[in-house]
């Protein structure tokens, strides 16, 4: 405590020498300074943190999933002028090739010719799936039954692991000495992104699941979307204020931070009592994330609808425009953008989803893409998690491949939330 | 007659509809001396449109519900339903298997004697679709015809399109209370039905975590439904640990970002959290699983602490926390950037370096917002699933020793019920109240966050 | 201190024919609270009436309630009877898109229509049936925004959005749209009050000429803009018109007390 | 399921619930079928445990019921009953292979030579009916290593459970010859004390996932885990099974029952459901092709069953000849 | 037509001793764009100064770049040389924490921290470790209280909130605040345009007792309240300062016809 402080305290006209001069103060300001200092570097080691966590997370996934992408293959040239199968195209037509060539003995034909070229020891490292690669290059072309072809085809999951360096010693071994000899190798996996879920790690595919996410997300966007902002333009612009309203709000904002379990519970409680049929379906799947996805859509429109500046409103009512065409003539368009990156969040989260979609039964596994929104399927997330549970090394790179996917979507999906914000936001 | 022809047919009437009577209105405009009618010939049109359309609607919701029973009366006049059992459980599994193949929804029957009952069930499939049918059309053209006639040029016609497009908008905002009360429904029927088999006194307070879903389910063992540890485990890894990471971090993350960050950095900085917070939580799951989690576990063996689970409460606590700092940072960013500038200026006025003025003055003033923050931050993660069903473990104990597993609420919920079992069992039931619990802690602390949030906007604005 | 120097036109004369609209005891709430005060007014046909008054005194409430967008705020209530050519307006059974189409209004800020120029004046005609095609719409929009005085300026660029005008401009733009459905009365919420002196000249000068076609009623912090446009002018305070008469005689001869000491500077 | 009588409910893709041990090998049929018969839906398999899936399987039929259960124990007869009771009447079995629980540790982990009597010991809830006071296997043998008795195993729904009990616990447990006497006095007491599994943190029932347990022992040395022989095979890298009696859990001593956890696995089809649902009936001969010796199944670990029983069950396959409850017990 | 009834003191003196900050050609920039436009002014020591200026004109710009407020506004730049006591405020040496000390500042809208009354006062002091017992800063709070004319009113409930006081109390509380670390200048942004008429009242009193004590500069956008409190006048127009002066002078007899312009209500 300075004496010229004291010292005014005798209500002179004006202090002798200003507290705030003295060496006193200025000592104590190098300390403040020095605090100020370690608060900002906390900020910063806070946000330091985050980031590199964030960035840890994608570069763990990133290069686990890298090799996800790829497969151990073995080179089989089949002569199928020896083989003596039968092209009929007739079997060759539509979805029966498979069973058709499977019933020609097709596996043993491959079985045959990988001995032939990899020996017993090797042929036995091949994929028990690993002619069905064959039997579709057949179906699409059935020409190649007239001449020889070489095939690369999955290996058993032991042996990619082998020629991981992993695995008994023999297998090693065998591994190295067909990958010197060129007829192993590890190739990209184009029909990672083609295929449905499988046992066998080498033989999995994302497509499944995702056609299924699509499937899925489509009936969510088909049903939280209209519902979202049509409720958001009744509260925003026509509710009145009573009771009723105010129930309706609170629903809406607990909705919003309702465990996404218990909607899993919901659609298991009444979906699936409604529909048993559609267990596993994007159908009840799509209902139940709709229902947890609309009053993202609600709150994101009610704050994009709330930013239209009321001067719009009296601009168009004052020349007797209707509240209901304000509503829809000038409110809404510029709304439009807000509304629309609220839904792309929302519909973001859904697409992440898990919890819920196990409870409604779509962790089943199947083993070809749904069909259509009424047919079992899974989705990404929950895809990634039933391959996470498996204990195959080959799934832990099937995996980390799969949350690319998944990461890919999302981060497209921030992306264009971001830049339509950037693009519309407006301040009015 | 499945509903889907019937809703087309609504459109394409109500289509026709929409041109005549705006086609009309368009020639009454033509004729009338001021070239004006009291409405627009489109929203003529509309009305039309709904009085043709929303009849044919409704009749076929109503129809899809009694047609069956019509279908169904007429089939068991016939002689081939004498041989079906009396009333029960065997009887509609017989009609729905004839009715499924009927409609060529299935192809073949479970029961042989649901087979002669086929074709029954065609002809009267049959006959009241063209019944429905007719119906149908009757009523779209009466519904029309009333409305065609009123269309003068004096009748205000966008009034009532207006009227009904508002009753819509109200049946929208509806959605919402139908599915918190679907919610509350699903959960209190099963609840109480759980609560009929073991008492809730020995489920809200025992300590003995054990369901057996394969004990016989009328005289359930009341002792291993004690839900303490689940409880415990829940409180412990949503609201301690991750909260001990979230809150500090979430906090100077954007009290940083907000007051000293370079707007450069911020534009950066700001959407990277957000992509933290858009990863799914089965990615942090099988991190946390895959990655934190042995990491902890070697960590733990590597200072001589043997008893280290590999699923432990900690893993799952850090990564979760790590998935909440975002939400924390940006419902903070939102309390301190709600607090008047005005607070900051006249601070900063006094000679208050920016620290203090963030530790005195901002902070303290947007502290009920923070503090909502945190609630709803904490009823996230006590509601989150998917990492401590990845990182934590089924073992219900109650301990509190962070290196050891826990289970939590929602870990059990799914355990439960990804089985398929059934829904009369105490252990299924279970899950029910599990959720019924977990919903009304994280609805009150929503309730309560969310009105001291609104209440404190208010009073800055 | 402060030297008038504007010139009042001679506004002694009684306007011609009946009022336009009139107000009789008319007094508005926002929920419990009264705003204006049994107030009763004439506006008439031909003039252009002012009211100006301290800050909150309820001018914007009382020029609201005229054209009936009082309604869009849930707590506001009008009692009392406001009659146009007669009719009461506030009657259930009157129609009040109706009726906003006949008394059109401006506001204090400019607010165009994010829309294009042509959409802004044609949206009125628009939802009104006022155009039968598209020729008679470019003809009212090229005629409103030629009465606005912005034709000249804007011709070319009729595509362009109404809200990369400048203030002055945006703001005769929304006269232009107000102008565009023919409306019999125009309300003006202090239409200078974002402007710079320039283009607040221009506004002042384009009331001049729209008088005698349009019965307007502008609402002014200015005492200097009232005195420069109106011929009528009430002068309210705390929700009561204390004052109403020809221009002239309540800037140079008020009668009451507070209004005096209004124009004087005592307080607002 | 459906509320209003005769509603036209209906299911295209075959449903099997079931065996969690059953359940590889009935997804890689699955799958093989899947994109044989592009025409028919994926069938959906669903690892509920042997128990939980009967249970579900004799619950009726009809669409909304599964069409087959898998079990890694023959179905028993009160099960049975309970199926019949519910209209399941006709039901066909398959035997589709064999399996051993298995005992296994961490390669380079805790080993040791069990028998059924020293399991029983460490694991049962009340031992003889006495206090369990054993904490580590030393307590129980000395000659095992003094570490801590530390099991994960399946949890009770599971076939696995049920053969733990059958095969091991009660033939540790009626090495005592007084366990006789109280089995003809109190079969309660006798089911309690043989059967019931200790609660206190030794026995970690891992939910029906058999991938977890071995993912727990490769983590911690000192625990031994307890699954289906496949697993076993498949991470016979990193896992080693424990010998019982002597015997080590392999192939050869699985398929000649020499090792005393060898048993049987089953996969149960409702014949009324063959012609309703499309597909099952391949779905079926799916099985057939493919769990032959050297055959796809037998490369991720099902034991192939003996040609004879395998013979019988081709026929029962092909022919769709069901049982009757009278050879179950 | 308008009378000035309001009396100026004598301000004709020169002030007495050196001025106590002085601004040279100061130009304050938001990004590209120039609010003020090279100003230089002295501030007396003993006497009041009084910014007016129609709105936008740059006057809480050039008073805010007085004690380095502008600062917080990241894209607010300044030219030329502002100094107090001789100093130079903008060198990089100099703290700005403790000029802002020197410098206080009460804004527009009064600003009080949702805080307490005590804690309000006693913020300054603490921070700056002004007090170095709960006794002396109890005296600080006191003094300051009565210092602003407080005191009386707020004695017995030093605990409530700051922001239960009405509007003028919570300004004099922030006179109060400001007060409370001994400053050497005060400025004042519109201190009284969101209070009623009997609270300016208070204000301006207080100002005119507070006047000698601190050198006090204020920005007003009502003439009559300069006239009232003002002994020094500026008078801001796009940014430039357009005439300084003795307040009498400026308002009885502007030297420039802008001010003239504007005193007579031509603009603004
Ligand atoms: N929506 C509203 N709800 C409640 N009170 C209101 C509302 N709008 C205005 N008021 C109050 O009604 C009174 C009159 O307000 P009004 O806006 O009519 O004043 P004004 O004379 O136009 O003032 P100004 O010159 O500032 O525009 C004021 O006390 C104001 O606070
Ligand atoms: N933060 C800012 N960023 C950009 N421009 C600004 C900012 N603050 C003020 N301006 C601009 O600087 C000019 C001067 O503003 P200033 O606030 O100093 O005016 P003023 O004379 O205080 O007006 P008023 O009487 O309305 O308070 C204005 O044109 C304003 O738009
Ligand atoms: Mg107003
Ligand atoms: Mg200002
Ligand atoms: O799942 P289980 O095979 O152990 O029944």
């Amino acid at each position: 405590m300075s004496d010229a402080v004291t010292s005014s305290a005798t209500d002179d006209p004006r202090p002798l020498r200003a507290p705030t001069r003295t060496p006193e103060f200025e000592a104590r300001l190098r300390q403040r300074y020095k605090a100020e200092k370690r608060f900002k570097y906390a900020g910063l080691g806070a946000i330091i943190f985050s980031v590199v966590v964030l960035l840890f997370l994608l570069a763990t996934m990133t290069i686990n999933g890298i090799g996800g992408f790829q497969r151990a293959e073995l080179e089989v040239p089949i002569d199928f002028t020896q083989a003596g199968l039968a092209a009929n195209p007739a079997a060759m037509e539509g979805n029966g090739a498979q069973l058709a060539l499977e019933q020609q003995g097709l596996p043993d034909v491959v079985e045959y010719f990988a001995q032939e070229a990899l020996g017993a020891e090797g042929a036995d490292k091949l994929g028990s799936q690993a002619w069905r690669e064959v039997a579709d290059a057949i179906a699409d072309d059935p020409g190649i039954l007239n001449r020889s072809e070489t095939f690369w085809l999955p290996t058993t999951d032991d042996f990619a692991q082998a020629l991981e360096g992993d695995g008994s010693p023999e297998l090693q071994a065998l591994a190295t000495q067909l990958s010197d000899a060129g007829q192993l190798d590890k190739n990209f996996d184009s029909g990672f992104l083609a295929r449905a879920d499988a046992t066998d790690p080498q033989e999995v595919g994302i497509w499944g699941a995702l056609k299924g996410s699509i499937l899925t997300m489509i009936v969510t966007l088909l049903l939280a979307f209209p519902i979202g902002v049509l409720a958001a333009l009744y509260l925003e612009e026509f509710a009145p204020k009573n009771r009723w309203t105010d129930v309706i709000e609170v629903s809406i904002n607990n909705l919003a931070a309702v465990p996404s379990i218990i909607f899993g519970l919901l659609g298991l409680a009444v979906f699936l009592t409604i529909f048993p049929n559609y267990r596993s379906a994007p159908l009840i799947g799509g209902l139940t994330l709709a229902l947890m996805t609309m009053p993202v859509i609600v709150i994101a429109g009610r704050n994009a609808i709330k930013a239209v500046p009321p001067s719009i409103r009296d601009g168009a009512l004052a020349i007797g425009a209707s509240p209901m065409q304000v509503v829809f003539h000038h409110v809404l368009p510029l709304a439009l953008p807000g509304i629309l990156t609220g839904t792309i969040i929302g519909m973001a989260r859904a697409l992440g989803e898990t919890a819920p979609l196990l409870l409604i039964g779509m962790r089943a596994f199947i083993a070809t893409p749904p069909e259509g929104f009424t047919s079992p399927a899974t989705v990404l997330p929950v895809q990634i998690f039933l391959w996470s549970d498996e204990i195959d090394r080959g799934f832990v790179e099937r995996t980390s491949a799969a949350i690319i996917v998944l990461l890919l979507f999302l981060l497209a999906m921030n992306a264009i939330a971001i830049y339509l914000r950037n693009r519309f936001e407006k301040s009015w | 007659m499945s509903p889907a022809i019937l809703f087309l047919l609504a459109l394409g009437l109500g289509l026709a509809g929409w041109l005549a009577a705006r086609a009309r209105a368009y020639g009454m405009r033509a004729a009338s001396d001021t070239g004006r009618l009291a409405s627009l010939p489109q929203y003529h049109g509309w009305y039309v449109a709904l009085w043709v359309a929303v009849p044919i609607v409704a009749f076929a919701v109503l129809w899809s519900i009694i047609a069956p029973q019509i279908v169904l009366n007429s089939v068991l006049a016939h002689p081939a339903a004498d041989a079906l059992p009396e009333f029960g459980f065997k009887r509609t599994q017989i009609l729905s298997e004839a009715r499924a193949v009927a409609t060529g929804a299935a192809q073949g029957v479970f029961d042989p004697m649901a087979r002669p009952l086929i074709e029954p069930f065609r002809g009267a499939i049959e006959r009241t679709n063209i019944i429905g049918l007719v119906v149908a059309l009757l009523l779209g053209f009466a519904g029309g015809a009333f409305a065609f006639l009123r269309v003068k040029p004096d009748f205000r016609a966008r009034t009532k399109v207006e009227r009904s497009m508002l009753v819509l908008l109200l049946l929208a905002s509806l959605v919402a209370i139908l599915t918190t009360l679907g919610i509350l429904v699903s959960l209190v029927f099963e609840t109480i039905r759980f609560f009929g088999m073991v008492d809730p006194v020995s489920f809200l307070f025992g300590t003995h975590w054990a369901p057996d879903p394969m004990a016989s389910a009328d005289n359930p063992d009341v002792t291993r439904y004690g839900a303490i540890p689940l409880f415990w485990g829940t409180i412990f890894i949503g609201a301690i640990i991750a909260m001990i990471v979230a809150i500090p971090l979430g906090l100077m993350s954007a009290i940083y970002l907000t007051q000293y960050a370079p707007p450069q950095v911020r534009t950066w900085v700001k959407p990277a959290l957000e992509v933290l917070a858009g990863v799914p939580t089965v990615v942090y799951g099988y991190f946390a699983a895959l990655t934190i989690a042995p990491a902890i576990r070697d960590m733990a063996m590597s200072v001589g602490i043997s008893n280290a689970s590999s699923e432990s409460a900690l893993a799952a606590g850090l990564v979760m926390g790590v998935m909440i700092i975002p939400f924390v940072s940006s419902m903070a960013d939102d309390s301190i950037a709600a607090v008047p500038g005005a607070m900051r200026d006249g601070s900063l006025a006094m000679g208050a370096t920016k620290s203090e003025t963030i530790k005195r003055v901002l902070v303290p003033a947007a502290l009920p917002g923070i503090v909502a923050g945190v609630m709803l931050a904490i009823s996230r993660a006590i509601g989150e699933t998917m990492i401590v069903v990845m990182a934590a473990s089924t073992a219900a104990n109650l301990t509190g020793n962070p290196l050891e597993s826990m289970t939590t609420v929602t870990v059990q919920i799914v355990a439960l019920l990804t089985g398929e079992g059934s829904f009369d069992h105490p252990a299924t039931l279970a899950a029910f109240a599990l959720g019924f619990v977990l919903f009304l802690v994280t609805l009150a602390l929503n309730f309560v966050a969310l009105r001291v949030v609104k209440k404190y906007r208010e009073a800055y604005e | 201190m402060v030297t008038q120097t504007s010139q009042f036109e001679d506004d002694s004369a009684a306007p011609s024919g009946p009022p336009k609209m009139e107000a009789q005891g008319v007094s508005v709430f926002y929920g419990d609270k009264k705003a204006i005060d049994d107030v009763s007014i004439d506006i008439p046909t031909d003039y252009v009436t002012a009211f100006i008054g301290p800050s909150g005194c309820g001018k914007s409430t009382f020029l609201r309630s005229l054209n009936r967008m009082n309604d869009t705020i849930p707590t506001a209530r009008v009692e009392g009877t406001i009659k146009l050519d007669g009719d009461d307006i506030y009657d259930p059974k009157l129609d009040v898109v109706q009726l906003r189409a006949r008394v059109g209004m401006v506001f204090q800020k400019p607010n165009p229509f994010p829309k294009s120029i042509y959409e802004n004046i044609a949206y009125g005609p628009k939802i009104h049936g006022l155009a039968s095609s598209k020729d008679a719409l470019d003809e009212v929009v090229e005629r409103s925004l030629k009465r606005a005085g912005l034709w000249e300026e804007v011709k070319d660029r009729l595509d362009d959005s109404g809200t990369a005008l400048s203030g002055g401009q945006q703001q005769r733009l929304c006269i232009a749209r107000a102008i565009a459905v023919d409306p019999e009365v125009i309300l003006m919420d202090e239409p200078c009050s974002a402007l710079d002196p320039i283009a607040t000249a221009r506004i002042e000068e384009l009331i001049h000429d729209l008088r005698g076609r349009y019965a307007i009623v502008i609402v002014t912090h200015s005492m200097q803009q009232a005195a420069r446009v109106s011929q009528r002018t009430a002068f309210f305070h705390l929700g009561k018109m204390v004052e109403f008469g020809p221009t002239s005689e309540i800037f140079t001869n008020p009668k009451k007390e507070r209004t005096k000491d209004y124009i004087t500077g005592r307080y607002g | 399921a459906c509320g209003s009588e005769g509603g036209g409910d209906t299911r295209n893709s075959i449903r099997a619930v079931g065996s969690s041990t059953v359940y590889p090998f009935a997804k890689a049929v699955s799958e093989a079928f899947a994109r044989s018969n592009p025409d028919f839906g994926s069938p959906i398999i669903e690892s509920t445990g042997t128990g939980g899936g009967i249970q579900l399987f004799c619950s009726g039929i009809g669409p909304s019921t599964p069409d087959m259960a898998n079990a890694s124990r023959r179905m028993k007869a009160s099960e049975f009953e309970t199926c019949q009771a519910n209209g399941v009447t006709e039901i066909i079995e398959l035997q589709v292979g064999l399996d051993g629980i298995a005992f296994a540790s961490a390669q380079g982990g805790i080993d040791m030579n069990l028998t059924p009597e020293i399991v029983y010991r460490a694991l049962a809830a009340r031992p003889y009916g006495e206090e369990q006071t054993a904490k580590n296997w030393s307590d129980v043998d000395p000659s095992l290593p003094n570490k801590p008795i530390l099991v994960y195993g399946p949890p009770s729904t599971s076939g696995t459970r049920d053969a733990l009990k059958e095969l091991v616990l009660e033939v540790g447990c009626e090495a005592n010859p007084e366990m006789e006497a109280v089995k003809e006095a109190d079969e309660d007491r006798y089911d309690q004390i043989c059967t019931e599994v200790r609660s206190d943190g030794a026995y970690v029932d891992q939910g029906e996932q058999d991938n977890l347990i071995v993912q727990k022992i490769t983590g911690n040395s000192d625990a031994v885990g307890v699954f289906g022989y496949s697993y076993l095979e498949e991470n016979a890298d990193r896992v080693q099974g424990l010998p019982m009696n002597g015997v080590d859990p392999t192939y050869e001593n699985i398929s000649n029952f020499e090792y005393p956890g060898a048993r049987p696995l089953y996969v149960y089809v409702k014949k009324a459901h063959l012609d309703a649902i499309p597909g099952l009936k391949q779905y079926l001969a799916q099985w057939t092709t493919m769990w032959s010796k050297g055959g796809p199944l037998a490369d991720i670990g099902l034991v192939a069953s003996p040609e004879d029983t395998m013979a019988r069950n081709q026929t029962a396959a092909t022919q769709y000849t069901t049982i009757d409850g009278s050879e179950l017990n």
